[in-house]
């Protein structure tokens, strides 16, 4: 028995357990998300959903998974043949080693990191450049058109993103993850901070790529965009991270502003109750996000960085402006929810003002003589 | 703007269908884009070309509704209507008045049916992710389940005689349009709610693919892609048809000629045509549905006749030559969507390759009808 | 952002309504009477022969050309069993050819034919496009055996 | 009469009733034809009273600028160009017909310009409405017209190499319809047999 702890508590051997059992975990909430996005947006739909494989369609993702595994892989004949295999592990992989910085609950992670949250940041903001081989490598010129949104888009709102987790993390002092679930307390950081969660979701959809930022992969535009000449179980790798991706950004919203596995009655909870608070969290923000994607239309691509670069990089520099004004002068923390919410009512305002009725661009006239 | 380019870039052509997901059908499109801007689009049709006016020439009146109804797919009822109004003012056929009511109903039932097809295709190319289709749908198959009790199919209906009706309605039709008038509202509220006012849809179809009151007459559009440019033009009103005279309904108008007028414009035609199927409803009397002396064989006097009737998408009119025996010499089917989508080029020059799809969209083709 | 709201805010209200699936293979929705299938022959359970006496009205009726009929003396007509003197000898009639029209069931002055408004009268897919084209005994099979209620206009 | 031949006389469509020609019915007066003849009195015009519209009969050589006029003058007003036919009327030449609409005034004409088939040349529209572009097109490519100034008359339904005839003309009728009943199906069943034991 000692050679056996001895063994596990050997910190190579510890990282490859904790590795390996991170990726089964991925692998099965992935499973268990694709049945529930296809049962949450039919019931949106006033639709069932899989019914058929299995009990209320219970196996729908495993027989997919199975059926994607055995489909033959294709590639095109002039595609370029080493960056076109290399693309889906290349998306794959930043997605996978942000997890390892991801605490559960207080006492289980793969690794505490001390600089955790700037590793995660940067650890996912390497993916785009997966998505660029594919869309290159592909040999298809919608392929190129998307690959080429998707890195414009990826790099644009990884900035805001970093921004608004840089403006709570001042307010917790830290960027140990960890440490910034503990700093939270009884209220979470999403009621003294709102506008920075409203950015964090906005860039986390459009990181993730859904609607109303699914502009690297619009169906109706560029057909799957850097996905279309992927088959079998290379494509399935860019599913598994899409999915996987929605999983840690929710992991992360969860820890970051909701709380994480402290709830607002008590933090002395065993770490089954820990672990099924930060479930229930991130269920939460994951459901959020799956709703978003039953509810909009799709932004166009100019319209995006718009957003990005003229609405959603001031506001967060203006939070961490505020934040830094209250955190400086020693405020009360109302002061914080104060600066904050009126930071995303200007967000609400800014929206709005962007579409109103205007006759921009269209020319008003109407048919002289016509029958009016 | 004065940017200096020193980089050499290249426009690209990229195919858009007859296989591609937003194109409604087997309609083709080359574009040449600039990045994302387009700069040039030639559309092909004829992939869906069928000899439907030959077909026509060869058969008898009767015979030839079962290929009207095949070319306007999505309304078969007024494709039908032309047909035989235009054959009943050739031989100088009195309709009875319940024949002429219950053709009013079913041709604004279809009128729904197919704004619902428009607003569900359109939506998903503006990129919800198929929750108003399904509400379409939803109501569209209301509607159809009607139509199937009235006249056994769900979408090819070949109904209308020369004269009036193939067969009279069901005991309990009156109760159940009204039954299902209620779900219809409920169904245009709901897309109403989901889209009309939401900012990622405005953003998207505000301001695109704007057409002036000159242009959309130079180019001959109908329908509510002419009216949603400011021409108080409908046939129903101005050269009335059947008894449209005698009901209470409005035209809608647009202003600014944009997608969202026609969006605008077609949903309101919805409610438009609840409001016309309820009056008919009221004004429905027992009666006989066909003359009382009809030949078994229908044979036109000769002369020529051009009847148009006010189709969803526009004026589906029927030219038509007779020589004096029971099949016309020429039959010429003028389609709403073949004038619509000349403007097609002028439209989307300029705008970007998501609008290109957007606009396209809000043109509602049915390439039966453009290709015949 | 009270649009995107009020968006949202519709797809959960959708959300809690009743589903309008019908799970199809296992749970099939009532057929109306008046559901045009594709045609089918009816069977005269009186005189136990089929009402078609092959005179040819549909076949010239019909506008795709899919109907074949012949035609030959009635031997039943020959014992006093029956009034109709013809009857119909073969009869093919081409589904993968066939528009359902109704053409053919309004020429009819027999009432012999009449659209299937059964779920057979839908579920037709075959792997050859010959096994399409029924013939006489396939055409009245289901009248025959009591399978369907016909629906003819007036 | 044998029965096939029974078959093929009574099959709707095809009976041999007399085609006859409709009679000519000046149009009344006060029609729109009576507006034509003040804007245009120097062009020949034939009109007559369609079942529903004036029809005017006009010359290649005028065709244009009636139709211009017709957009142009306030009084007529034709600014939409509803639909644009071709008919073939086999030795007595081709036929474009133009049916017009005014929104303003609320009335229709059709106006006709008649060719000779060995000459199919017709000015083309589109330098009055652009809408014109694809109905031109497909009358040239389903009747042989040329519509000459017309910028890019390719065929449109058709596909491009086409050109050898002309579907709508009278003397391209449909092929005959591949039958897959009757004796032509027991001839194919032995055939289908052999096939499968083959395969």
């Amino acid at each position: 028995m000692d050679h056996l702890d001895e063994f596990l508590e050997n910190p190579w051997v510890n990282g490859i357990l904790g590795l390996l059992a991170v990726l089964v975990l991925i692998i099965l909430v992935v499973l268990a998300l694709i049945y529930i996005e296809r049962k949450f947006l039919a019931r949106i739909q006033m639709r069932l959903g899989p019914m058929r494989t299995g009990p209320y369609g219970l196996l729908q993702s495993l027989a997919d998974a199975i059926k994607l595994l055995a489909k033959e892989d294709l590639r095109p004949a002039r595609a370029d043949r080493w960056v076109f295999e290399l693309a889906p592990y290349a998306v794959f992989v930043p997605g996978f080693l942000a997890f390892v910085a991801i605490p559960f609950t207080r006492n289980w992670a793969v690794s505490f990191l001390e600089l955790g949250l700037f590793y995660v940041v940067a650890v996912t903001g390497l993916s785009f450049v997966g998505l660029l081989m594919a869309g290159w490598a592909s040999d298809n010129k919608y392929a190129l058109l998307g690959g080429m949104r998707a890195a414009a888009q990826l790099i644009s709102y990884e900035i805001p993103l970093v921004l608004a987790l840089v403006a709570v993390s001042m307010v917790a002092g830290t960027l140990n993850l960890r440490e910034m679930v503990e700093a939270q307390g009884r209220v979470p950081l999403v009621v003294w901070q709102p506008l920075a969660f409203f950015i964090f979701m906005a860039a986390a959809l459009s990181e993730l790529e859904r609607q109303p930022f699914d502009i690297p992969t619009a169906e109706s535009e560029v057909v799957g965009g850097p996905y279309i000449e992927y088959s079998g179980i290379r494509w399935s790798m860019f599913f598994l991270t899409s999915y996987a991706n929605l999983f840690l950004y929710s992991l992360l919203g969860a820890a970051v502003f909701l709380g994480g596995w402290d709830w607002f009655l008590g933090r002395d909870a065993g770490p089954w109750l820990q672990a099924l608070w930060m479930a229930g969290k991130t269920t939460f923000l994951i459901l959020v996000f799956m709703w978003a994607r039953g509810t909009f239309p799709r932004l166009r691509i100019d319209q995006l960085m718009s957003l990005c670069w003229k609405v959603l990089l001031p506001l967060a520099f203006l939070q961490i402006f505020l934040s830094g004004l209250v955190l400086v002068h020693g405020w009360p923390d109302w002061a914080l929810l104060l600066t904050s919410g009126a930071g995303l009512l200007a967000a609400a305002y800014i929206v709005w003002a962007a579409v109103r009725p205007r006759p921009l661009a269209v020319r008003e006239a109407v048919a002289s003589g016509s029958v009016a | 703007m004065a940017v200096e380019h020193d980089l050499e870039t290249m426009e690209i052509p990229v195919n858009m269908g007859p296989q591609h997901p937003s194109t409604h059908g087997v309609f083709r499109m080359v574009l040449k884009v600039d990045g994302e801007r387009v700069v040039e689009l030639v559309p092909h049709i004829g992939y869906l070309h069928r000899g439907a006016e030959k077909l026509c020439e060869n058969m008898d009146y009767r015979q030839g509704i079962g290929i009207h109804d095949r070319t306007e797919y999505l309304a078969p009822f007024h494709a039908e209507l032309a047909l035989v109004i235009a054959v009943e003012k050739l031989m100088g056929l009195e309709v009875p008045e319940r024949a002429e009511q219950i053709r009013i109903i079913m041709a604004e039932l279809n009128r729904i049916t197919s704004h619902m097809m428009f607003v569900g295709a359109f939506s998903a190319d503006a990129g919800v992710f198929g929750t108003a289709f399904t509400y379409a749908f939803r109501e569209r198959e209301y509607i159809q389940d009607i139509f199937e009790e009235v006249t056994g199919d769900r979408t090819m209906y070949g109904y209308f005689r020369p004269g009036g009706l193939a067969w009279d309605v069901p005991d309990d039709f009156v109760e159940r349009v009204r039954a299902v008038l209620e779900h219809t509202r409920q169904g245009i509220d709901d897309i109403d709610n989901l889209l009309t006012k939401n900012e990622v849809f405005m953003a998207r179809t505000r301001g695109i693919g704007a057409m002036s009151a000159e242009e959309a007459i130079d180019w001959g559009l109908s329908g509510p892609m002419l009216r949603a440019c400011g021409v108080r033009h409908d046939l129903r009103k101005a050269q009335p048809y059947c008894i449209y005279d005698r009901f209470d309904f409005d035209v809608p108008v647009g202003q600014y000629g944009d997608v969202y007028d026609r969006y605008l414009v077609r949903l309101e035609e919805m409610r438009q045509s609840v409001r016309i199927v309820e009056q008919a409803l009221e004004g429905l009397r027992d009666g006989p549905i066909m003359p009382k002396k009809m030949r078994r064989r229908l044979r036109t006097p000769p002369g020529e006749i051009y009847q148009g009737v006010e189709a969803p998408r526009g004026e589906y009119g029927v030219y038509i030559v007779s020589d004096g025996t029971d099949k016309p010499y020429r039959m010429k089917i003028r389609s709403a969507c073949f004038a619509n989508l000349m403007g097609l080029r002028d439209m989307v020059v300029g705008h970007f390759v998501a609008d290109a799809v957007v606009i396209l969209g809000s043109i509602d083709m049915v390439l039966g009808e453009v290709d015949r | 952002m009270l649009g995107i709201l009020k968006g949202l805010a519709t797809t959960l209200s959708t959300m809690v309504r009743k589903p309008v699936t019908v799970q199809y293979p296992t749970v099939r929705r009532e057929i109306p009477q008046r559901d045009r299938g594709f045609p089918v022959l009816l069977w005269d359970h009186e005189t136990g022969e089929p009402f078609c006496t092959g005179c040819h009205a549909c076949e010239r009726a019909c506008p795709v050309e899919c109907i074949t009929v012949t035609m030959k003396d009635n031997p039943l007509y020959a014992q006093g069993k029956s009034e109709r003197r013809k009857i119909v000898d073969e009869f093919w009639l081409d589904y993968g050819r066939c528009m359902r029209c109704n053409i053919c069931v309004e020429v009819c002055n027999f009432k012999a034919i009449a659209m299937n408004n059964t779920w057979m009268g839908h579920e037709l897919s075959r792997f050859d496009r010959a096994d399409l084209v029924l013939d006489l005994g396939e055409l009245l099979a289901q009248s025959k055996e009591k399978k369907m209620q016909a629906w003819v206009p007036k | 009469m044998s029965s096939e031949e029974r078959l093929e006389k009574f099959r709707p469509g095809r009976d041999g009733h007399e085609a006859r020609k409709a009679l000519r019915v000046p149009p009344p007066r006060g029609s729109v034809f009576d507006l034509f003849k003040e804007a245009l009195p120097d062009v020949p015009m034939e009109a007559y009273q369609a079942v529903k519209d004036v029809v005017i009969e006009v010359s290649r050589g005028d065709v244009i600028r009636v139709l211009r006029t017709a957009k142009e003058d306030p009084r007529l007003d034709f600014r939409w160009l509803r639909c644009l036919s071709g008919v073939d009327y086999m030795d007595k030449g081709l036929e474009v017909v133009y049916h017009l609409h005014s929104y303003t005034r609320n009335h229709d004409v059709t106006v006709k310009v008649r060719c000779p088939q060995g000459d199919p040349r017709v000015p083309s529209a589109t330098a009055v409405w652009r809408g014109a572009d694809w109905y031109e097109r497909e009358a040239a490519e389903m009747f042989g017209l040329v519509f000459e100034g017309h910028p890019n008359l390719v065929p449109l339904l058709l596909p491009e190499d086409m050109t050898d005839h002309h579907p709508l003309r009278k003397d391209n009728p449909l092929a005959e319809i591949e039958e897959w009943q009757g004796d032509r199906l027991a001839g194919r069943a032995e055939e289908g047999a052999g096939g499968e034991e083959e395969g």
